[in-house]
């Protein structure tokens, strides 16, 4: 066990799955983030050199070549940036990967897999904030990891890159720096499609993904001062949904907040919402609150920055509307 | 532009193949105005380019990628595609080589290298550029050719790949079959395409360092000499190259829904073209890839009238066997919706 | 009062805009569909030629060319066709049209109407069949206009070039043929943000949108012979929502389907469900169904086609299921 | 390529207008570096393009339309933008032109044509074209001018509004920022830019149709008289242009971050490069639009140093005045983020 930042974990499970198959190709070599640590990505970019390429910034191009190479038997990890510009790719994301595999019947896959950072890293203002994930979740035939801890985020690049699907890899800016355990004596293999209960509780469900993951285990710090037992469940991969292990969370506690950093309408809260309203209805007791962004664009200073941002205080006061 | 060394190929087969696609043609479009329910919505026809998609193919070796649009029935075909599978994909049978899941627009075909068929115009050219870039990453002589219309090159995906495969020297064969020139337009020098501001679209190839080339595209020689040349220089590493297809559209061939004017195509057209539909008559004369073909075999005196009609009618049989096979076979429960959405396991 | 087609009433409509105000011009052609009537659509042409310009196959081009135009005060609506073409122009129309007003604080307003069919039309296949509107409805700033009638595409046409706002206008090939009455008489004014009773009733609330409200008004119908009194309520837009008239009727009801054809997952059905499960939940007495699309790419066959598209009869199963 | 006529210009209020974006930049690094929570992204500046954005602003009208990129500061401040306003929008005080929605990526001024700007790479050509679309429709004579890097031909959206630019040939003007070429690799006719396989950018508008020209970044007089032409050929129907501007990139501005260099910029430098940094000698001494503009002035006798000096000293002083202007200047409330998600009633 060592404790490691999120981008430490991503980089060395970027690095097994590199020296665990040769067909795994980088395109795209942005995925430290903004400021990326070189003592964190250099060693990546020392030994698999040739077999990192850096494209023009052309998304929509690189990730048709991507998906294109992908068709061919190549697993290529495309890094696209930040996840606004994954929309100059959205004739290939959305409507290209996933028909390969369902278009055929099962004959062609198309093992690529989509890393973007997504969400509101501070200061990205209107065009470098966007979370697209729940945009991506619309769309059949996607896999989709958002990963909330260095453990899972390692371990989940490497399920992604194994996977023979198309897969969208969701980081944020702010997990970044975030630090925790990994097992470095292991693999630490993480299945796609299961949930993680991140602390156990008894009063209220916290369905948290992503960045709202620490944010929620800090809401649950607080809601216990309160005498509120929260248990945070992260599914950790959106496709496949590890619904089951929602719905007995929901089916003990009876209440849910779910939390997500994407914006509220037609959002990920809002599917996990719906899921339960259909599957889990007659545990609940109370109304399903969603902590998500207010449905508005990201203003640049920090002051409205912050207000509309999804934080632990947001879901701790959900949390106490349910519990009431 | 460049010119390409001169290559043997075998002109009777093309001239099947090109036959065989003419007369699956002529199937589809009847098959979809004599039913109401086998092609619901619109499709297109390759009927007058066939000597682009035989030529081009010719030049491929087995293990070569090969990538196509919408007008997709005769490029797979001239792959090598079988009719039976095509016709049963098209009308959406499980004997389909998609076992119907695609249909007209999605004529895939893995074991020929057709790994993917975007019907969205701009879709293949980076996912074609993928497939030669895979071949580079994995150290193969592999070249991938894309069939596409010059409306992609209206398309920004379309410039994204071709920057991207000449910074990089992809095996990768780039082949416009530009069907929008009127062929007085086009010897005026009038713009190529009525929505593309070049003059020349190899122009803009070039401007990108492309060797580009401009062949006629109702001369399945010319096109199968020039991509015998380019398809071989492009597995040592000199690709890519962009091709420009100059074909005078099939007068059936306006708007969505293709009209068999005159009815299937008669060999007696062919040789005298004056017998035809009027509206046919100068395109027969002109620019018909198959009965240009046709008379200048007889010309040459490599094959006879009669040898030639008994291609056609063996083409024409394979083509009513081909849709007999095809309406014969089982259509897809309606359960099977929801199978292969995600690939389980890993292939490695 | 005049009977007349979906397309009938869109092509008035989209005639009295442009009659209207000089400054709406169109920008593509297409607003007729595959099929579209010359005799509907031609006389538009012909009258309004000079404000109709038909752009190359270059959707991101020419949609940010609509977007840059509104911004100088033109009131552009953009033919873009088929729903899955929306994806090329994603850049324009969810990262740069919706962020002009705010960004700019109300300085600058974008008033562009991008009009696409959505939706399964039958053979489209995968690529071709594609239903955007959930994607836009999780992007801040477009307002979302869903008609499901004659007479509200016709009002709502010219709500949406009104507005100062930019707005993704969503029909559906299948609707065109639909008939309905229409008043000539009146300039029959929708505004944004009414949701329409389409079918009262006392035992279950169907909110339905699009093309799902003649299945909804057909599936009301086959559950009175049940014995099942069902409320049809037709949001009409998205954005903005009319949560109230939903919240209303549920409130009467008890009972919920949500029906919608896009796909399930982070779709229309399930925004509006994780409405009620949040706003509304007092009211509810069963779990609120969705029926939608069940998360698969659209299959070429008829057979599966039909399978996996929601119907009238989707919606009875699931009023029934909720009733029991 | 063609060549343009000659226009009269003012050189000493360009000058002003370089200096003053020099300033003002020098500030904008001192404000993201001297506060953790002013500036809390990356940001990019406009030293050392100063000439291409007040050469080609002096050309416009007050209608005209502008649009800009990630890189605006400069360009708005050379359109006529007050210093004030562009730093209190960059830290995003309520002062600011967009009262602190934007921020350093999307400073907008509408009151001077510049209505969105996009920090998206290729998101501004099509508006632009847009703009110069809708002046076309209406009738006006309006023109609109776009910069944007050299990147932006990377991505397709700009081939796509090139070519409907050129179809219907709009009053659009598309000065692209080339700051990607080494001044060594550009004279030995290396690629013009790493990830672009055109041997000149202009190549790629030539192609198009659109009168392409290239002019030295460095040099406000070339790039305002060849402006002058374009934008008055613009109005009379004669566009689209394409101008690729060549900049030398100045030293500090190498990655996301940038640097100053020796501290902000010393008049002695100017007059003398050896005195400075050695980082920058060779840049102040060949590139520095600035110090070009400055030593040339008091060749010609235009000028006198000590003239020039006081123009910088003045614009120095606005810069300063700006900075504490924008940092005094009230920040916006929390709960204002909520406001003008969506417009009320209608403007017509
Ligand atoms: C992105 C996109 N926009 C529009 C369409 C609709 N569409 C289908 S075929 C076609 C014309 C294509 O022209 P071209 O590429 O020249 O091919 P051709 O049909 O002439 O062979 C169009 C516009 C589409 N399929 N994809
Ligand atoms: C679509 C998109 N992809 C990537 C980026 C990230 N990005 C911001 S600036 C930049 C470089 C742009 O280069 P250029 O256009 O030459 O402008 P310069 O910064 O050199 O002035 C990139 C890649 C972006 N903003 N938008
Ligand atoms: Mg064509
Ligand atoms: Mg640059």
């Amino acid at each position: 066990m060592r404790e490691m930042t999120y981008s430490e974990a991503m980089a060395i499970g970027i690095q097994e799955a590199l020296a665990e198959d040769e067909s795994v190709v980088l395109i795209g070599a942005g995925f430290g983030g903004l400021r990326g640590d070189p003592a964190v990505w250099g060693p990546l970019r020392e030994r698999f050199g040739d077999r990192i390429t850096s494209p023009p910034i052309a998304e929509l191009g690189y990730c048709g070549i991507a998906v294109g190479a992908a068709l061919t038997g190549l697993r290529p990890i495309v890094a696209i940036g930040t996840g606004a510009f994954s929309f100059e790719a959205f004739p290939q994301i959305a409507n290209e990967a996933p028909q390969a595999y369902y278009g055929t019947r099962g004959q062609v896959t198309c093992p690529v897999v989509f890393h973007m950072r997504a969400g509101i890293r501070g200061a990205g203002a209107l065009q470098h904030s966007i979370a697209p994930q729940a945009m991506y979740w619309n769309t059949p035939g996607l896999e989709i990891c958002v990963p909330g801890s260095p453990a899972d985020v390692r371990g989940l690049i490497k399920a992604a890159v194994r996977s023979n699907n198309p897969t969208i890899f969701i980081d944020h800016e702010r997990l970044h720096p975030l630090v925790g355990e990994v097992d470095e004596s292991t693999g630490g293999d993480i299945p796609l499609g299961v949930a993680d209960v991140k602390r156990e509780g008894s009063d209220v469900t916290i369905v948290a993904t992503s960045i709202m993951v620490p944010r929620a285990l800090e809401a649950a710090e607080t809601l216990a001062g309160q005498g509120i037992d929260a248990e945070v469940v992260d599914p950790r991969t959106l496709v496949p949904l590890d619904t089951e292990a929602i719905l007995r969370s929901v089916a003990r506690t009876g209440r849910v907040v779910v939390a997500d950093e994407t914006q509220k309408s037609c959002g990920v809260a809002s599917e996990i919402a719906a899921t339960i309203a259909e599957e889990g209805f007659e545990s609940l007791r109370a109304p399903i609150k969603r902590v998500a962004i207010p449905n508005v664009p990201i203003p640049y200073h920090q002051a409205e920055e912050d207000y509309i941002t999804p934080t632990a205080r947001h879901i701790v006061e959900a949390a106490e509307a349910v519990c009431r | 532009m460049a010119t390409a060394g001169t290559v043997v190929h075998n002109l009777k087969s093309a001239l099947h193949r090109m036959m065989l696609i003419r007369r699956v043609e002529e199937q589809v479009i009847d098959l979809a105005t004599s039913f109401d329910d086998l092609i619901r919505g619109h499709y297109h026809v390759y009927i007058g380019q066939e000597a682009t998609g035989v030529g081009a193919c010719m030049a491929l070796g087995p293990d070569d990628y090969m990538f196509t649009t919408h007008r997709n029935h005769g490029h797979v075909i001239a792959r090598g595609g079988e009719p039976g599978p095509v016709i049963a994909e098209i009308i959406g049978r499980t004997t389909g080589y998609n076992k119907g899941r695609g249909g007209t627009f999605h004529v895939i075909a893995k074991h020929l290298g057709v790994l993917q068929t975007s019907a969205i115009v701009g879709g293949g050219v980076p996912m074609a550029a993928g497939a030669a870039f895979s071949a580079r990453m994995r150290g193969t002589d592999q070249v991938s050719l894309v069939f596409f219309g010059d409306g992609v090159l209206e398309e920004g995906a379309f410039h994204e790949a071709l920057n991207m495969s000449s910074l990089w020297n992809l095996p990768l064969i780039m082949m416009c079959e530009n069907n929008s020139v009127p062929q007085e337009g086009r010897r005026q020098g009038e713009y190529p395409t009525s929505s593309f501001a070049a003059t020349q679209l190899a122009d803009v190839a070039s401007a990108m360092n492309v060797e580009a080339h401009v062949v006629d595209g109702s001369d399945v020689r010319q096109v199968g000499e020039l991509l015998a040349g380019l398809v071989g220089r492009a597995r040592e590493g000199e690709g890519p190259f962009f091709i420009e297809s100059r074909i005078n559209r099939w007068p059936g061939n306006r708007g969505q829904f293709p009209q068999l004017i005159g009815g299937p195509h008669r060999m007696a057209w062919t040789w005298n073209p004056g017998t035809a539909d009027t509206r046919l008559q100068d395109w027969l004369a002109d620019s018909d890839p198959v009965s240009l073909l046709c008379r200048s075999l007889v010309e040459e005196g490599a094959m006879t009238r009669k040898e030639i009609e008994e291609v056609d009618a063996a083409a024409r049989q394979e083509a009513e066997e081909a849709r007999e096979f095809a309406l014969s076979s089982p259509m897809p429960s309606p359960e099977s919706a929801m199978d292969y959405i995600f690939a389980e396991g890993e292939t490695r």
